[in-house]
């Protein structure tokens, strides 16, 4: 599936790139993320406890950044995997640029859920990402809005904006980060 | 064929026998048999990918739970079961075999990656959330077209690319007759992917059984004697020393005519380690590993004539094999099925197909009810609807125009196909009439807009082929299928009947109707005469019941050999009876001659006499006993016929499809039970409704799949079916024994270009081209709108 | 499919409950009808550790009128709610949704208190109770709190209960005597598994006017809320065709659908607006306001 | 969590019995392998099919989607309950006369839940029963001849209450 959106921040291009390339920053704002530990200049662990839906768990992930642009974007790919109840995988693409107000941050992700909750759990699957990504940049916001040097008196909300989707119509508005934690979660998770 | 005249039982409604051991709960399905001491309960581990190479395999936390006997992979059944792959000889067909349990590799979600065997079900599935499978993913390639395209991801090293199937035909100056037409009419239709959705899912179990033979096996299949061979030939197993045996079987569809790689594991275990094996199937693997079937593309180019005559057909098939060919038919039996059926009831003697399967990361497709029908009679039912709006012509008379009359029977068709009888006009006629369709097209205006719904009514005049013979397998290059089905006939010594028949009955009534027809010609209580079927080791081989052939060939037989006993019955009584044997009549258990009926036997009187009971002795060189066996092969095949014609209502609002009206006429030769018949009529149809409107697999772009649940697959509800306006015509195929056609597939084969049509018909007004099946109410209601805002940008 | 192992815990009341859930946390599911639970369990999506079955908690199955509510228990099966007189009385709305509901032998199980909790956007009860503006009792060791369903509805099968807590009751406040409802659902066959739905509740006075209008889509976002658009829109108006139509529009505009392998994410939206159109249509002609 | 087992009464076609099971032992599974009533078949476990439906305390249900363990107590009734040993009940020859079955495997559920329907709405029409028959899946018949079946026996034991 493939997923895009964007979202303004309240912050300048290069605070959001800094926060975006900051373990302490993400482990803040991952909905239940407990620990998030740099390997080395591109890949990350990750341990996060989630509740998606009546699942809730504490799951462990592999994220790689590649494709850097210093302060304009990268690609972030993850992996996860559940046993029995199957995996999700994911790769996305974020670009930053600077706009009134803050830093837009667009997003194109390619997430694919397999296994028995790609068979079974498609009611389970639908909104998590939404809801993860809302709190998210809701925290992103907050953080950032509350950095010096950043954007002054911008809304600290996440801002709705995605337009295109698999049906060309708002089907998500979603971070592309937080779509891939949280299917990844759902993987882990049973 | 030398018609019977003096049936007696053969068209009566004799309610069913199976009935009431199944309304007490105590019929034995498989899961219901009792299980022998020592029972290994199977699990299987599935691939959640739909391809990629296998890094490792981590059991160790599941071989260490409680209860769990082994876990074994795909290395572990290299040495005692062979690649499995059917036997198929036809031009074009490229030979895939396959590991039953996979090995370094995948290629579909649900393929088997690891065996799980426990002492119970609930242990078995602890164990498989602690195998620990390493996987290292492949680029996957799902849809026919992605697969056929340059570049894509090949499944099969040796093939080069994904093209497994690919086979053409042509009649003399096809291009010639093409150019002669004066219009030419285009489409690419498109089914989705469905499967059987049997009630009971799938499961078996094998038993090592040392005194009588050395393994019974016991799974509900349709076809126990191919399934014996395809064991023996892939294990290495004496088929003398395995017995398969159909416990009682919770519908079939096709679905169950497979050979599938647990019916060769639980074999190969129960083998190796001395103990009896079970594995049944959950609704989640019967939905992901069962065979598939449809996802067609079909495109069509038929040039008419003017008045609507048909001059020439080209028709591409194009379908997905799945991941590996199904055993036993390969995909090239429902590509071959849709090129070979689409002349139908129709006179077309130009015809060019092209016909070709690609292998992609999907579940392995194969036989469901309708074979290949469904797709054919989308295609030539949707032209003769296309050809009439062309031209301006009523569908209906293009039909009429092109339509085989009865006159013109014994009819062979462009592909070499043999229409004995057929009543595909009156069919037609009637349907039409019963419906009213005069009526309602002179009321539906133009732009068939009624009370705020769009109505229209969609025909579908079709074939049905059934009883397919040996000579009508091997033309299709299905070497190891048999063709021929087969029966013994014991007059036992008490007088009494078994019959014993190679076939395997999954709720068609076997057990009343062979009896009816048992009785008949030996003139005996159809009350007494006892079926035996779905086990190797009591009837005769057969190929089994699939493809609409219980009644014809089945029927056949046990009409045959009844009256092969029928013969020496009346042998020993003249001899008894001091009378000319070919005078005697067998009536109500009795032998006489009409002449002086008083004087007669009973059927047990002969009995005593042939089983040596009493001192009479039997008549010089006659054996004892009172028996017969038979091999009946059919013809090529025999086709049955009928026509459905819908009424609709699309609602523009919300895209929802209401049928309002649903007419069928059936014809399918000699019927030996009507209320049998009328049962396979409304069970076809309703699973054509289903096919039509709500039912389809789907996989998502890598393979996935997405709906492998009951809530997500759709089943038609009661509340989905209509009250069926059902009328039979009888035309007796005069190759068949007692002129006896199928009766299984049609309503499914009748149901979706039916459906399909009507909804076409109805939204014909506004422009809106319906090309695909399942018409779920989001498809329709998008084609609607975006017809109308086409139409909104004109004015 | 089989569910995996758990230890097993039978209080007999609701402070019983409360005290193993404020023991086992989130390790613990709360078991009722078991008609949305177990299906996750057999099919091993969801495995808790322990389950607290609260079946023997008897105070807990209640349909009873107090102050112009009609509160309803953690353990009244749906079917009692679908024959009660009282939902047929005073809570038309939910008897009218009610038969769409699962089928019957899920209803004969499955709670009210249930379906709400599983917090699925495209089930019947939640819009009910959104359109409704139900209040949720939740219940732990700690106390109780009441919600409103803007708070009780996170998102897709996520709801606001924290670990220690359960629903106890919820709370439908009565029908007004001017009140008018209807419930419409669409679905790719005639009954089961919506793919979009509308539950609607409007208060007309004596001159034709919509005094109060309560409106909740099923499948028009990843939670199950109302339609405030549509709400402003029609109350203060007369309900005629044009602004029938007009709210139609509004509500397919306000929703945001996910796309799935029953439906695209427009048809959900488009069908959203159909079916407001529809029920709106449906209470305009309905008795009981001057029309 | 632990596999610790627990004992469990149930009254099954009037016949009282006791076991011991885990506590997540599925009822469809104690009838079919504990008591080896196995005319309650599987056939979803999802709750969707409907062939695993039972009564529980006069009411149809899931088979598939209650444990055992927290029916302690309950009554069940299962299809070899409706008849046992005696002749049929009228549903029974209702659906035998309309050749309302043909592999049988959803049979019983379609019987509990024929029996539940017709005790609460004697006279129902065919929208009403094609209502009721949601509950339960067929993939053989196309249901039709289940809903003559019901039509029928709704008059049989109309018929029978009469003469009663």
């Amino acid at each position: 599936m493939i997923l895009e959106g964007d979202t303004l921040i309240p912050a300048d291009r290069h605070a959001v790139w800094t926060a975006l390339n900051d373990p302490e920053v993400l482990r803040d704002c991952i909905p239940g993320c407990q620990s998030l530990e740099r390997q080395s200049d591109t890949d990350f662990t990750s341990s996060v406890r989630a509740a998606i839906g009546p699942v809730s768990a504490t799951f462990g992930a592999r994220i790689t950044l590649s494709e850097i642009e210093p302060d304009r974007g990268y690609t972030i790919s993850g992996e996860g995997k559940g046993g029995a109840a199957g995996f999700a995988r994911g790769k996305a693409r974020v670009d930053l640029a600077d706009e009134p107000g803050g830093t837009r941050l667009r997003y194109t992700a390619d997430v694919n859920v397999g296994g028995k909750l790609a068979q079974v759990g498609s009611r389970l699957i639908q909104g998590t990402a939404k809801k993860l990504s809302e709190e998210f940049f809701g925290r992103l916001g907050e953080r950032l809005g509350a950095t010096p040097g950043a954007a002054p008196s911008a809304p600290a909300a996440p801002v709705a904006a995605g337009t295109a989707g698999l049906s060309g119509r708002r089907l998500l508005w979603a971070g592309a980060i937080v779509i891939l934690l949280a299917v990844i979660a759902w993987a882990i998770g049973r | 064929m030398k018609a019977i005249e003096d049936f007696t039982l053969v068209g009566k409604t004799i309610l069913r026998r199976e009935d009431g051991y199944l309304m007490r709960g105590k019929a034995q399905f498989l899961d219901d048999l009792p299980e022998p001491k020592g029972l290994i309960h199977l699990a299987f581990v599935l691939s959640p990918y739909a391809r990629a190479d296998i890094l490792s395999i981590d059991a160790g936390a599941a071989k260490a739970l409680p209860g769990v006997i082994d876990v074994l992979t795909g290395k572990d059944f290299v040495d005692d079961i062979k690649l499995f792959a059917p036997v198929i000889e036809i031009g074009g067909y490229r030979p895939v075999r396959r590991p039953v349990v996979a090995v370094d590799r995948v290629n579909f979600v649900g393929e088997y990656v690891a065996v799980i065997l426990a002492e119970s079900p609930y242990v078995a599935q602890d164990a498989l959330d602690l195998v620990e499978v390493s996987y290292d993913p492949l680029p996957s390639v799902a849809g026919i077209d992605e697969a056929a395209a340059p570049g894509a991801p090949v499944l099969h090293d040796h093939l080069g690319d994904n093209l497994i199937f690919k086979t053409a035909f042509e009649t003399e100056g096809f291009a010639d007759r093409f150019a002669e037409g004066d219009v030419v009419v285009e489409e690419e239709f498109r089914l989705g992917r469905v499967t059987g959705v049997m009630i009971e899912p799938r499961g078996c179990m094998a038993c090592p059984d040392p005194i009588a033979t050395n393994m019974t096996l016991w799974t509900p299949t349709q076809i126990p004697h191919i399934v014996r061979t395809a064991i023996a030939d892939h294990l290495d197993i004496a088929e003398s020393a395995l017995r398969v045996v159909t416990p009682a079987v919770g519908g079939g569809f096709g679905t169950k005519a497979h050979v599938y790689p647990d019916e060769l594991i639980v074999v190969a275990l129960a083998r190796r380690l001395g103990r009896a094996v079970k594995w049944v199937q959950d609704r989640r693997e019967e939905l992901l590993t069962n065979a598939h079937a449809r996802e067609h593309v079909l495109k069509i180019r038929v040039a008419a004539k003017n008045d609507g005559e048909i001059r020439a057909v080209h028709l591409d098939v194009r379908t997905n094999c799945g991941a590996y060919p199904n055993h036993p038919y390969s995909p090239t039996l429902e590509a071959t099925a849709a090129v070979r059926m689409m002349p139908g009831p129709y006179r077309i003697r130009n015809y060019k197909y092209d016909v070709s399967s690609v292998t992609t990361n999907t579940a392995p497709t194969g036989a469901y009810r309708g074979t290949g029908q469904p797709s054919a009679f989308l295609a030539i039912e949707g032209m003769m609807d296309r050809v009439g709006r062309r031209l301006g012509l009523d569908p209906a008379d293009v039909r009429r125009r092109n339509t085989i009359r009865p006159e013109e029977f014994p009819y062979v068709n462009v592909v070499g196909v043999r229409y004995d009888t057929g009543s595909y006009l009156p069919s037609l006629e009637r349907g039409l009439e019963m419906i009213g369709y005069d009526a309602f097209r002179a009321a539906q205006p133009e732009d068939r807009l009624v009370g705020g719904k769009y109505r229209g009514i969609g025909i579908c005049n079709y074939t049905e082929v059934s009883g397919t013979g040996a000579p009508g397998w091997r033309v299709r290059g299905f070497a190891k299928m048999p063709g021929f089905d087969s029966s013994r006939v014991v007059v036992e010594p008490d007088g009494k009947v078994t019959v014993y028949v190679s076939q395997a009955d999954a709720g068609q009534g076997h057990y009343t109707t062979f009896a009816q027809l048992a009785a008949d010609r030996l003139g005996v209580d159809w009350a007494d005469v006892m079926v035996v079927e779905g086990d190797t080791s009591k009837t005769p081989y057969g190929t089994g019941t699939f493809a609409s052939r219980g009644s014809v060939v089945g029927g056949g037989t046990v009409i045959r050999c009844s009256e092969k006993v029928g013969v020496k019955v009346r042998r020993i009584a003249g001899y008894m009876l001091n009378a000319d044997p070919e005078r005697l009549v067998m009536k109500e258990g009795r032998v006489f001659d009409p002449a002086s009926p008083d004087r007669g036997l009973t059927l047990r009187e002969v009995a005593e006499t042939a089983y040596s009971m009493n001192n009479l002795g039997l008549p010089q060189g006659e054996e004892h006993g009172l028996e017969a066996t038979d091999y009946y092969d059919p013809p090529m095949v025999t086709m049955a016929n009928g026509t459905h014609v819908v009424q609709v209502a699309v609602d523009p609002e919300d895209g929802k499809v209401e049928i309002e009206r649903y007419v069928v006429v059936h014809d399918c030769g000699r019927v030996i039970n009507p209320k049998i018949v009328e049962g396979q009529v409304h069970g076809a149809t309703v699973q054509g409704i289903g096919e039509a409107l709500m039912e389809e697999i789907v996989y998502d772009a890598e393979g996935q799949h997405l709906n492998a649940n009951l809530l997500d697959y759709l089943l038609p509800t009661a509340m989905d079916v209509p009250d069926l306006e059902l009328s039979h015509i009888e035309t007796p195929s005069i190759d068949t024994v007692g002129g006896i056609k199928g009766a299984a597939e049609g309503g499914l084969t009748g149901a979706v270009p039916a459906l399909a049509n009507a909804v076409g018909d109805a939204l014909a007004g506004l422009g809106v081209n319906i090309t695909r099946v399942p018409l779920r109410p989001s498809y329709v209601f998008e084609q609607i709108r975006r017809a109308r805002a086409a139409q909104e940008g004109r004015t | 499919m089989k569910p995996a192992a758990f230890d097993y815990h039978r209080p007999d009341s609701l402070e019983e409950a409360c005290a193993l859930l404020a023991e086992h946390g989130a390790e613990a599911r709360v078991l009722a009808g078991g008609q949305s639970l177990v299906p996750l369990m057999n099919m091993r999506i969801l495995s808790p550790a322990v389950l607290i079955d609260i079946n023997r908690c008897r105070e807990l199955s209640y349909l009873r009128r107090e102050d112009g509510v009609i509160a309803c228990g953690a353990l009244t099966r749906q079917g009692e709610a679908e024959t009660s007189d009282l939902v047929a009385a005073h809570l038309p709305l939910m008897a009218a949704a009610m038969p769409h509901v699962g089928v019957r032998a899920n209803r004969n199980f499955g709670t009210v208190c249930g379906s709400l909790a599983h917090a699925d956007p495209l089930a019947e009860l939640p819009s009910v109770a959104a359109a409704l503006e139900a209040r949720f009792v939740i219940a732990s060791s700690r106390g109780r709190r009441e919600v409103d369903a803007g708070e009780f509805f996170v998102s897709a099968l996520t709801n606001c209960i924290e670990p220690d807590e359960m629903l106890a009751e919820v709370r439908l406040p009565v029908a007004a005597a001017n009140a008018r409802s209807a419930f419409l659902e669409i679905a790719n066959r005639a009954h089961g598994f919506a793919v979009a739905g509308v539950a609607a509740l409007v208060e007309i006075d004596g001159e034709g006017r919509c005094t109060r209008a309560r409106l909740s889509a099923m499948g028009a976002g990843d939670t199950t809320a109302r339609l405030a658009p549509v709400e402003a829109l029609i109350e203060g108006r007369r309900l005629d065709e044009g602004l029938i139509r007009e709210a139609g529009a509004a509500a397919t505009a306000a929703a945001e659908p996910a796309q799935d392998v029953h439906a695209t994410a427009d048809y959900r939206a488009h069908v959203i607006g159909t079916l407001v159109s529809r029920a709106l249509r449906q209470m305009a002609g309905q008795p009981g306001g001057a029309a | 969590m632990s596999t610790k087992k627990v004992t469990v009464r149930l009254k099954v076609n009037g016949k009282d019995y006791v076991r011991d099971v885990e506590p997540r032992y599925l009822l469809a599974d104690f009838l079919r392998h504990e008591l080896h009533l196995t005319g309650t078949h599987i056939g979803c476990e999802h709750g969707v099919c409907g062939a695993c439906t039972v009564l529980i305390n006069g009411k149809t249900g899931r088979s598939c989607l209650q444990f055992a363990a927290a029916l302690d107590g309950a009554e069940i009734t299962t299809v070899e309950g409706i008849a046992g040993d005696r002749p049929l009940h009228p549903v029974q020859e209702a659906f035998h006369e309309a050749h309302a079955l043909q592999c049988g495997y959803c049979t019983p559920g379609f019987l509990m839940t024929t029996i539940e329907f017709l005790g609460q709405n004697p006279d129902p029409d065919r929208d009403e029963i094609r209502q009721a028959l949601t509950n339960n899946m067929c993939r053989c018949t196309g249901y039709l001849n289940i809903i003559d079946a019901v039509e029928d026996a709704a008059k049989r034991l109309r018929e029978g209450a009469r003469e009663a």
